[in-house]
């Protein structure tokens, strides 16, 4: 049986992921000024990509760049010596996803604000009543 | 030699938006020429991958010649192979019509939207086309990206849309992505085929269910299924006509595809309707999806953001189609994609007609419409009728198919909210046909006071949209009704193996 | 907003933090994503690709297709940047900044009035003042070529330590966008123009599906590198050790382009005069 | 990995990441982002994943800020919340 201890030192990085998570979420549904919305959405992708690379750990192995001399051929790799490279693989294409959509966004952030002369939501919100009844 | 055709159909488009991006710097006329035929070489590759499917089975193909649980292969079946002809069909179709429209909205951009739209468009045939969980995200991604960058160029208040859409869009994509993750800690695996393989060796197993759950809700979203349906209406009434038309038809369909072949392929049927109860709280959506839809589409004032509700509630047609889970439901659910892509191809794009030449979108202003935009107006009756399921058209057959699975899997909700949103299509294609056909000319109080010849002549006389644009909707208009003739034939030869054996 | 955004948020917290206790546990090696796929790429890199660094040969090879999407939605993200801020027309701002350069004096030219851009003695200088700090811009001037060479030295040693063509992309263009915060935009839209960096951009893309179309058109699956063996005249193993180099160049010049590109045209809103 | 080291910068990440959002100032709030990914960056070369270290130091703290602030620069830095 599994003491309390043994189960937070497994799951302490899902936690942290979630609560990652909720952070994001929060700042990009609640929160009222654009960028920090967008900040918000990094923060929820990051989250991602952190839980992907816990998935990926594993204890006492070294990172997934295979020992080597030159000249060596005949040498013998075990699976369990290297971390597992594949999320990674996985996460170095969120990230960069992410920067991508990030500049998007900021992109249509400084569209809305030339437009409205603010990034604050509600003000955009009544900028655009206005505009209609007008 | 391999069989080339499946990598063809995906990189014609991204090599096409590569060479715009770096020619039209020295070159304008060429943007146009060279999506063209990358739209025709991506078509004419699908319909030969698809008759290669039909008669030889299931294709598949290896990148980078890696086998599968090691490398991302492409998988393709009838049912893939049917919507990727769909797709690109529909993809080349809008962008025949969009010469004149993209130069008068874009003027000296028109290379970057072509190249957006060559690689909008890749990205939705790659997420048809893969079969790699992970690799369906980053295709998603692509297209999605691109889609609010089209959007965001549109007049009023199409940045704040294209932005709102992009927070939803990148929830969604990234709950899939959680979802995926979920799946990977399990099977350690992110090819479909081979988590589907193990999953049933883990189950019962709650986080197999987290994935389900995880993957479903980001689909929803991108998808626009009722309640998250929020950033929808005004992306794609904001957005420029050649990019409503675009996007309008293709994304939520492909999202709605990416549903079909995660449950089908990944969970499998038995886990996703006989083990989860989620099968009737997501007919419920639908049902909503469909009333609300079509109550709000009842709403609106403007042309456009009717048409975008319309979307919503064809939305639910095809969810709650699939969710019935009989053969009649799932029949119908993939007969409306390629049926709907079509439809919404059509109104869409009489739609950017009209707006182009009346310059407003507000039904009121559509006064006359039909004597100076004959053929516009004519195609639009077509896509109408198609939507409101008037028989020769093919909206009639799909929906039919939608409404005798209903019948037999004693879901009469189901069936009520289909014959509800079809009356009130009625109502709405009417009304507008009636301000279009009956209405006086909204030029009508100048013409009562001068009572001059030439001013009646002016306001009689034909204005219609530019040839390039009718002929493309012309065809659209054709094709529904030629769907609709051989909607049997498509049912009978193509999806009914596109539909594991399991379901009757 | 507030109300619904901390449900939201809690509900999907709360549901993950339920069913974590059903994860396998941190850093298990037992767990099934470190049994299943992941040895296979562990325990065969070495003799399929000789690259020793095991995320470069899975990145550029066994999903190299993934990466060629990758760098295509970072080539995206710099299209739509420029499609959405890209203001093309030169209109004269309200007014101009000249300093002076013997004296230091700022001059203020008002509306539609311009000095000549190429006169020696006057220096085009931005609207929002930016003070002449010779520290700065002689340390950046200075240290912006060591970080190039730098981002070189990681794009061509991606085979046997961290980095690749992302990341060595990635720092070259935040070395470009360095000499444009120190110095200003217009000297680096000379060295760079928009034009080029778009070029470049597409052209990075292109060598990398230029490779992939190279192994369709020898007969294999694309990007089937093991193919480019008579291209590059050596067995299929190095075939594909180099073409792994060839896609990370690829990636590289494209990676660069793109953030310079993005950079440009956020900073300047498009206008593409005035920088940060 | 070392456990105590790891949940130190774990910490520090959950902090960075709350002040990056509630901190009333746009040009702050993008600063604490950069430091919110450089922490996520140590973490996660602490976790061994060095390849996808070196891409958020690189993308997340490098060029994202530099986006942020140009965004910030070029529109306001007031924020309500």
């Amino acid at each position: 049986m599994e003491t309390i201890g043994d189960l937070i030192i497994a799951k302490y990085n899902y936690w942290a992921v979630i609560a990652l998570l909720i952070i994001g979420l929060y700042a990009m549904i609640a929160k009222n000024n654009l960028v920090k919305k967008i900040i918000g959405m990094n923060i929820f992708q990051t989250a991602i990509i952190l839980f992907y690379i816990s998935i990926g750990s594993k204890k006492g192995a070294t990172i997934p760049i295979i020992v080597h001399g030159h000249g060596e051929s005949s040498h013998v790799v075990h699976a369990a010596d290297y971390i597992n490279p594949l999320p990674h693989v996985l996460m170095l294409t969120a990230i960069v996803v992410s920067v991508a959509t990030l500049g998007v966004a900021l992109a249509l952030a400084m569209k809305i604000y030339s437009q409205y002369g603010t990034l604050e939501e509600d003000e955009i919100s009544e900028k655009i009543m206005e505009s209609e009844t007008a | 030699m391999e069989n080339q055709l499946p990598i063809i159909i995906v990189v014609a488009p991204l090599l096409a938006a590569l060479f715009i991006t770096a020619l039209w710097w020295f070159e304008r006329r060429l943007c146009f020429p060279i999506s063209i035929i990358a739209g025709v070489v991506s078509l004419l590759a699908s319909i030969g991958l698809l008759l290669q499917v039909l008669s030889g089975g299931g294709v598949e193909y290896r990148l980078g010649g890696w086998a599968p649980p090691f490398g991302i292969v492409y998988r393709v079946d009838q049912l893939n192979g049917l919507i990727l002809v769909a797709v690109s069909l529909v993809s080349l179709l809008n962008l025949a019509g969009s010469r004149t429209l993209a130069e008068n909205e874009f003027q000296d951009k028109v290379g970057a939207f072509y190249a957006l739209y060559l690689l909008f468009t890749a990205g939705l045939l790659g997420i048809l086309i893969t079969g790699d969980a992970f690799n369906l995200y980053v295709l998603l991604e692509i297209a999605s990206l691109t889609g609010y960058a089209l959007i965001g160029l549109g007049r009023r208040r199409a940045p704040l849309s294209a932005l709102e859409y992009l927070f939803m869009g990148t929830i969604g994509a990234s709950l899939y992505l959680l979802g995926v993750g979920c799946l990977y800690l399990m099977t350690g695996s992110l090819n479909m085929e081979d988590i589907a393989r193990i999953l049933p060796t883990i189950l019962p197993s709650n986080v197999v269910v987290l994935a389900f759950v995880l993957c479903l809700s980001g689909l929803f979203i991108k998808m626009a299924l009722f309640p998250l349906h929020a950033w929808l209406p005004n992306a794609y009434t904001y957005s420029p006509s050649v990019v409503s038309s675009l996007v309008a038809p293709l994304t939520t369909k492909v999202m709605i595809y990416a549903m079909f072949r995660l449950t089908l392929t990944i969970f499998t049927i038995d886990f996703a309707f006989n083990s989860m109860a989620v099968r009737l709280p997501i007919l419920w959506l639908a049902i909503a999806a469909i009333v609300m839809g079509s109550l709000m589409a009842l709403a609106q004032k403007r042309l456009k953001k009717m048409l975008a509700f319309i979307v919503v509630a064809e939305v639910g047609y095809m969810v709650g189609g699939f969710w019935l889970g009989n053969r009649d439901g799932m029949n119908g659910a993939v007969l409306h994609i390629i049926n709907d892509a079509a439809m919404t191809l059509c109104v869409f794009m009489a739609a950017g007609a009209i707006v182009y030449k009346t310059e407003d979108d507000r039904l009121s202003s559509l006064k006359g419409v039909f004597r100076t935009m004959p053929v516009s107006m004519a195609a639009m009756v077509v896509g109408g009728l198609s939507l409101i399921g008037v028989p020769p058209t093919c909206g009639f057959f799909s929906k039919w198919y939608l409404i005798s699975g209903g019948m037999a899997a004693g879901q009469y909700g189901f069936v009520a909210a289909l014959i509800f949103s079809s009356l009130v299509n009625t109502v709405l294609f009417f009304r507008l046909f009636e301000i279009g056909y009956f209405e006086p000319f909204a030029s009508g109080r100048a013409h009562q006071q001068h009572n001059h010849t030439d001013h009646i002549k002016h306001s009689d006389s034909i204005a219609e949209a530019p040839l390039d644009l009718l002929v493309p909707l012309v065809a659209t208009a054709v094709l529904l009704i030629v769907l609709g003739i051989y909607s049997g034939e498509i049912v009978a030869r193509v999806i009914q193996f596109a539909i594991p054996a399991v379901i009757s | 907003m507030k109300a619904l955004g901390l449900v939201a948020a809690f509900c999907l917290g709360g549901l993950l933090f339920y069913i974590s206790f059903d994860f396998p546990g941190w850093g298990d090696a037992k767990s099934p994503a470190s049994k299943h796929v992941s040895p296979y790429y562990i325990e065969h890199t070495m003799e399929d690709t000789s690259v020793p660094n095991i995320v470069t040969a899975v990145l550029a090879d066994y999903r190299g297709y993934d990466t060629l999407f990758e760098t295509a939605v970072i080539f995206s993200a710099g299209l739509a940047c420029f499609f959405l801020l890209r203001i093309p027309e030169h209109k004269a701002p309200a007014a101009r900044f000249y300093r002076h350069l013997a004296t230091g004096i700022t001059f203020r030219i008002e509306k539609g009035g311009r000095l000549p851009d190429d006169t020696k003695e006057f220096e085009r200088i931005d609207s929002v003042w930016v003070p002449y700090d010779v520290i700065i811009n002689m340390t950046c001037r200075l240290v912006v070529p060591f970080i190039q060479l730098f981002a070189l030295y990681v794009i061509a040693h991606g085979h046997h330590s961290p980095g690749g063509g992302f990341q060595g992309g990635v720092i070259f263009g935040a070395a470009i966008i360095l000499f444009a915060i120190s110095n200003n935009l217009r000297r680096t839209l000379k060295q760079m123009s928009e034009q080029t960096s778009a070029l470049l951009g597409s052209l990075g893309v292109i060598i990398y599906a230029g490779t992939g179309m190279l192994c369709v058109l020898l007969g294999a699956g694309f990007l089937n590198y093991g193919a480019l063996k008579s291209f590059f005249g050596v067995d299929p193993v190095a075939a594909r050790s180099h073409s792994i180099l060839m896609v990370e160049i690829g990636v590289g010049i494209a990676v660069t382009a793109v953030m310079v590109w993005i950079y440009y045209n956020l900073s300047s809103t498009g206008k593409q005069d005035e920088g940060l | 990995m070392i456990w105590q080291l790891d949940i130190i910068i774990l910490s520090m990440v959950i902090i960075c990441g709350i002040a990056a959002i509630s901190i009333k100032d746009l040009l702050g709030a993008a600063i604490m982002f950069g430091a919110y990914s450089f922490m996520m960056c140590l973490l996660w070369s602490v976790m061994g994943a060095v390849d996808v270290a070196f891409t958020e130091a690189s993308v997340g703290a490098g060029v994202s800020t530099v986006f942020f602030v140009a965004a910030v620069f070029r529109t306001t830095r007031r924020t309500r919340d």
